[in-house]
């Protein structure tokens, strides 16, 4: 069928893998009326009910502690974390004891816990409802994290985390998404009506090139997608590749890609520094030293919280404008 | 209907006689009422008109278009409870606020136009347009908020921790949501500001809902006082839909502030007339509750018993007349107001 | 002074008639009893055998060196509390303990050679030697703990939440001290627990410090239970020196739990003997205050109960012996068992 | 005078300075009679009491959050947090306001407060006590993050930080603490006697060598400088640089290093991926391009949780061994 964003996916990989198995408890802030403000929910309560959909009060560390002690007994809780942004609240039972747990149990407590949140900006909502900090959880041992861009692999890479003994966390982009309130920055996807799976650790390649790969995730796939076209028509060859998850990291596919353009040019809505971008480049340089032909490159959010004001925002987060010049300015 | 409504609230609604009593026991001057009223028209013809422009360019409704983007939660209802507790500070004490913020910004004296410039995100604004809504700032009457949920309370306990240490009388005021005091943080602060006997004032807006979640389905219990009692802290459950409640328990728990008494609790029942937020669909709420809570509204309410203490009804006229003057100028400097410079975006991370 | 201090406790210490009024009402016999005193005999050889064993290769004193390493809480003089609340618990309960979680492990049955094993760092732990003393995992008894102060709340309010939710009647306890309980999670677990009726009982060991701050400057009220009564949880403040006093409340929140009716909390007032971790110095609190609590240590009383109820000497001799040789047997397991291989250290983060 | 480690001095350093100040308030858990466990508050309760040395109930995000509040009316909180581990437990307050509030309130509300924290393993605590995580900090905006090898810098930084209107986290590693009841890999330092400052974002060459470089911070400072010690009688050059400061991040001298060796190798306490790593790294790649001779190297630990038993925890967290044997692979 076809598909507008990747809600409506996330909600039927979740509403198929439910109607299979008893142990899917969803919850968190605003899962039944409101889908979890951004659709990922959407219609599991009607289907399933308060008694699977569970709208939780506002405690981050409390329920991100229950999905802990739920997992540990054998559910497999699908967790809401309305915005990425409010990972603060309950980090600690994420990254001390979700991400640890199975390690420090010595593989006694597998922690099936898939967590699901919004992120980035270019709305106007700013600093505290805009970030994407994928790069924290990335950054701690023990999650699989997960960033689909478009509806097909959200669906395959959703019933893939609902079927997985480990926490994943879904960062769902807001403007892809697909809901009406909100701009969309994707495609129309076919997506199968039946239940898939799509492999953790697979990158695609979107678009083919040989000049420049551009390395990316979520929306920025679909602006660097959409530069790759119009420099096409220029005879600038760009290669867009898609890593889907992050932990796992598909170097290889990547790395096949950079050998193969010379180039390569990070795109993230992530915080420049000491997240996302280093760490792809130190695979690559790693793995492809003598075939870049120059350093490798980023356009990332600098160092700044997301302003406000529309011209603010629209300095800090990565533009199609920006891509397109920042490789203009790389092929040179 | 009307009559029965406002008579099962909180209290029933005092006989002339008895409103008479009240407000002179509160020590309230009929100017200070109508202050209050004007105060309030002010809230409530700053969040309509916003409300207004909000939805131009969102036709189909759209968060990023249109001359105010993103989110947008006003407090239409709550008025009562902002001027209430704002009638009683001074400049020096310290307000924290939330995610819904203008009313208390406003009572606190934050100037209009310099808000309105910061929600259209113009450099004139509050913040020079970094902030918007949710992230207001106003150093110059020590205004801030935050739109993370729970976040106010020990902010403002940090503040009154300064004063009391300076040993400066000032007071702070966090205010949050029925929701916000389910979140640990509301535990917490109260502990240590009763355990240190703060000058904090927790303003607990219930006003039924937080977001689409109904407090029946988040609170164990029907309040949120008799939590902060049995931390030994004076709480007092009013009835946030009446400036006069609210002003009077505010009094004592300002009075116990600055004289070093210690922190004190205001749950104000109240409601929220729109939306959570602008665009809410409102499916967790049917539409006869919403009617009648807005028979009580708080400003009608203040009005009817103004005219009843013999206040002409021109009187009452005219001050809501200055009010929407004064928001319409505001509304204007900010859509006059130019945009920030895009480069301002990449300073002042550090100073 | 042995008397008074005995009689100056939460409740005064009952006459022979009384104690066996009070033993039958709880519906424990003799053996039960033995049984007890077995268990808590079986705790405190441990850790005096592991306090003992700590301090190896350690003079002078440094944390790095000897055969067991890293911080050590051990929690002599709580034994009362662990196996009060253990006595009342199948193996099908879930137990989330803290950063002091011997007793809690060993009363929920733990096999102390495995968790022995742990504390040493060797490959036949329960958890081959990752976790050591302050993460204990044992899915046979379903017990597990965190080093993170309030993390516990939470996670058996998940468990307990998942026996609800599959109709199972098993019921999940968390044990915390009384500087955890002044943590945002106690409120918040407190909150959804008496909401959503969760078969879970949160057991709160007030042993008066929290690492060196003592509770008189941490809480602001002398206890915490009736902040869980303001949340409509029924609370027992227990004398957590006494095993029958724990045992009777905890019977009582089981039951109430099992059977659909609810979470519970027992506030148990205790003491550690020892500093809060081994090489404490202790400057926070008298020797005087030590010695005092000393003389009610729990396994002393309950022994002196028994042989007051007529069990003979030689029989509670015999349990303590019973409990040292296992202990030693355990600990002599622990240390012949080969460490773990070094490159397990890089697997096993997923599964 | 001679000083044994990093708490003396950091506790010397904010001494002067609330003798200085009135605005200065430290706070935390077991900041008076244990001196915050590893040293960093000691003696302070006894010169100024319990007005202006405050044991705070355990709550991170709350006295997190009212340092945030203190900052905003004018005081100078310097406020414990007593393991890094413990982040999570008030990471919002943290970077979701104390970070971002001069930026976002557009330069009105300074953030004067200094944290600081116990970091790092080595002695047996495992996973929730053994951690590094200064990479989390460095990725969000709007924190400078120090991590001082030695006494000498340790109080000149720390009296940096408390006249900085910023927020500042200091890093104390617990095996350079100089307390006897931990291990200490550090030396004697000599440290005036008087207050002095430190700038930030100076790194340091501890050894000069021109072989390979290698970049570090805290203990592995001293690690590398060992392993550069022994190596250089072999003949193999080892160039170690101490960064001192992660956010501001010198790349200017350790740019200059690289350009002269041609071999970077960072050697790091935290998590590998996704951290200080990888930044590093991609700093370095753009500006020592040309001079690279082979692939920038890492050694970490890698993306595991800390366990407890030594045998486990010395396979984890980069030794002497491990760091020689890197080198020598570098090299060769
Ligand atoms: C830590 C955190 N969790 C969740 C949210 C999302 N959120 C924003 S407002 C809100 C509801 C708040 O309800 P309440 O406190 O009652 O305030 P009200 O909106 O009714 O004024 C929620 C859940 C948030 N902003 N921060
Ligand atoms: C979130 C967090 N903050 C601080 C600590 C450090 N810490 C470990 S034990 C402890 C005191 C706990 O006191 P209490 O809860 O009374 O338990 P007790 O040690 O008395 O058994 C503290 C502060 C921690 N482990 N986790
Ligand atoms: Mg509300
Ligand atoms: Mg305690």
């Amino acid at each position: 069928m076809k598909m507008k964003g990747i809600s409506q996916a996330i909600a039927q990989g979740i509403a198929q893998e439910m109607e299979r198995r008893n142990d899917i408890v969803v919850l968190g802030e605003d899962v039944t009326y409101w889908g979890a403000v951004f659709g990922f929910t959407m219609g599991l309560f009607d289907k399933f009910g308060r008694k699977r959909v569970v709208d939780t009060p506002i405690t981050e560390q409390t329920f991100m502690g229950m999905a802990v002690g739920m997992a540990s007994v054998g559910l497999h809780p699908v967790v809401s974390l309305m915005f990425v942004d409010f990972l603060g609240a309950g980090f600690d039972q994420m990254y001390n004891h979700m991400a640890k747990n199975h390690y420090m149990s010595g593989g006694q407590f597998p922690m099936p816990v898939t967590v699901i949140t919004a992120v980035g900006g270019g709305y106007g909502d700013a600093e505290q409802h805009s970030q994407v900090l994928y790069g924290l959880f990335a950054h701690v041992p023990g999650f699989k994290v997960v960033v689909p861009s478009n509806a097909y692999d959200a669906k395959g890479l959703t019933i893939r985390a609902l079927r997985d003994p480990n926490p994943v966390v879904i960062f769902g982009h807001k403007l892809l998404t697909g809901l009406p309130f909100l701009p969309y920055e994707g495609e129309e996807d076919e997506v199968p009506e039946e239940p898939y799976e799509l492999e953790f650790g697979r990158a695609i390649v979107k678009t083919e090139g040989s000049d420049l790969t551009v390395a990316s995730v979520g929306v920025m796939v679909h602006r660097a997608m959409r530069v790759a076209e119009k420099l096409r028509k220029e005879g600038i060859s760009v290669e867009v590749v898609d890593l889907r998850t992050l932990v796992p990291l598909d170097e290889e596919t990547l790395s096949r890609s950079v050998k193969k353009t010379g180039r390569l040019l990070i795109v993230d809505e992530d915080y420049m520094s000491y997240g996302m971008t280093g760490e792809v480049a130190f695979r690559i340089q790693s793995r492809a030293f003598r075939e870049l032909k120059a350093p490798i490159q980023r356009l990332t959010v600098p160092d700044v919280p997301i302003p406000f004001s529309e011209p603010l925002e629209r300095e800090v987060i990565p533009s199609e404008a920006k891509i397109e010049a920042k490789i203009r300015e790389m092929v040179r | 209907m009307k009559r029965i409504v406002i008579h099962m609230f909180l209290k029933p609604e005092p006989t002339v006689k008895d409103l008479k009593g009240l407000v002179e026991s509160a020590g309230l001057t009929l100017d200070q009422l109508l202050e209050m009223y004007y105060e309030m028209s002010l809230i409530r013809e700053f969040e309509e008109a916003i409300g207004a422009k909000y939805y131009e360019g969102k036709n189909p409704f759209n968060m990023a278009s249109g001359p105010i983007r993103g989110e947008m939660h006003l407090s239409s209802g709550q008025e009562a409870v902002a001027v209430g507790v704002g009638s009683n500070l001074r400049k020096e004490d310290v307000v924290v606020s939330t995610h819904r913020p203008h009313h208390h910004a406003i009572a606190k004296g934050t100037d209009v136009r310099k808000l309105a410039a910061e929600i259209f995100g113009k450099s004139t604004g509050l913040c020079g347009g970094k902030g918007g809504h949710m992230h207001l700032f106003d150093k110059e009457v020590r205004f801030s908020c935050s739109g993370i949920v729970g976040a106010s309370f020990p902010q403002a306990a940090g503040a009154a921790f300064a004063f009391k240490y300076r040993g400066e009388d000032n007071v702070a005021v966090a205010f949050a949501g029925e929701g916000a005091a389910n979140h640990g943080t509301f535990y917490e602060t109260l502990n240590a500001a009763s355990l240190w006997e703060l000058p904090l004032i927790l303003v607990v807006e219930d006003n039924m809902y937080a977001d689409s979640t109904p407090k029946s389905i988040a609170l164990a219990t029907p309040h949120h006082f008799q939590r902060a009692m049995s931390l030994n802290i004076p709480s007092y459950l009013v009835d946030g839909m009446d400036v006069i409640d609210v002003y009077l328990a505010t009094r004592k728990a300002v009075q116990r502030a600055r004289s070093g008494g210690g922190p004190s609790l205001i749950e104000a029942v109240t409601y929220r007339f729109r939306g959570h937020f602008e665009g809410d669909g409102q499916e967790y709420r049917e539409r006869d509750e919403v009617e009648m809570w807005r028979l009580m509204d708080p400003i009608t309410r203040l009005g009817n018993r103004l005219t009843k203490l013999g206040v002409e009804k021109e009187r009452l006229e005219e001050r809501r007349k200055k009010a929407k003057e004064k928001v319409d100028e505001a509304l204007k400097f900010a859509e006059e107001s130019p945009y920030p410079e895009p480069s301002t975006a990449l300073t002042g991370v550090f100073r």
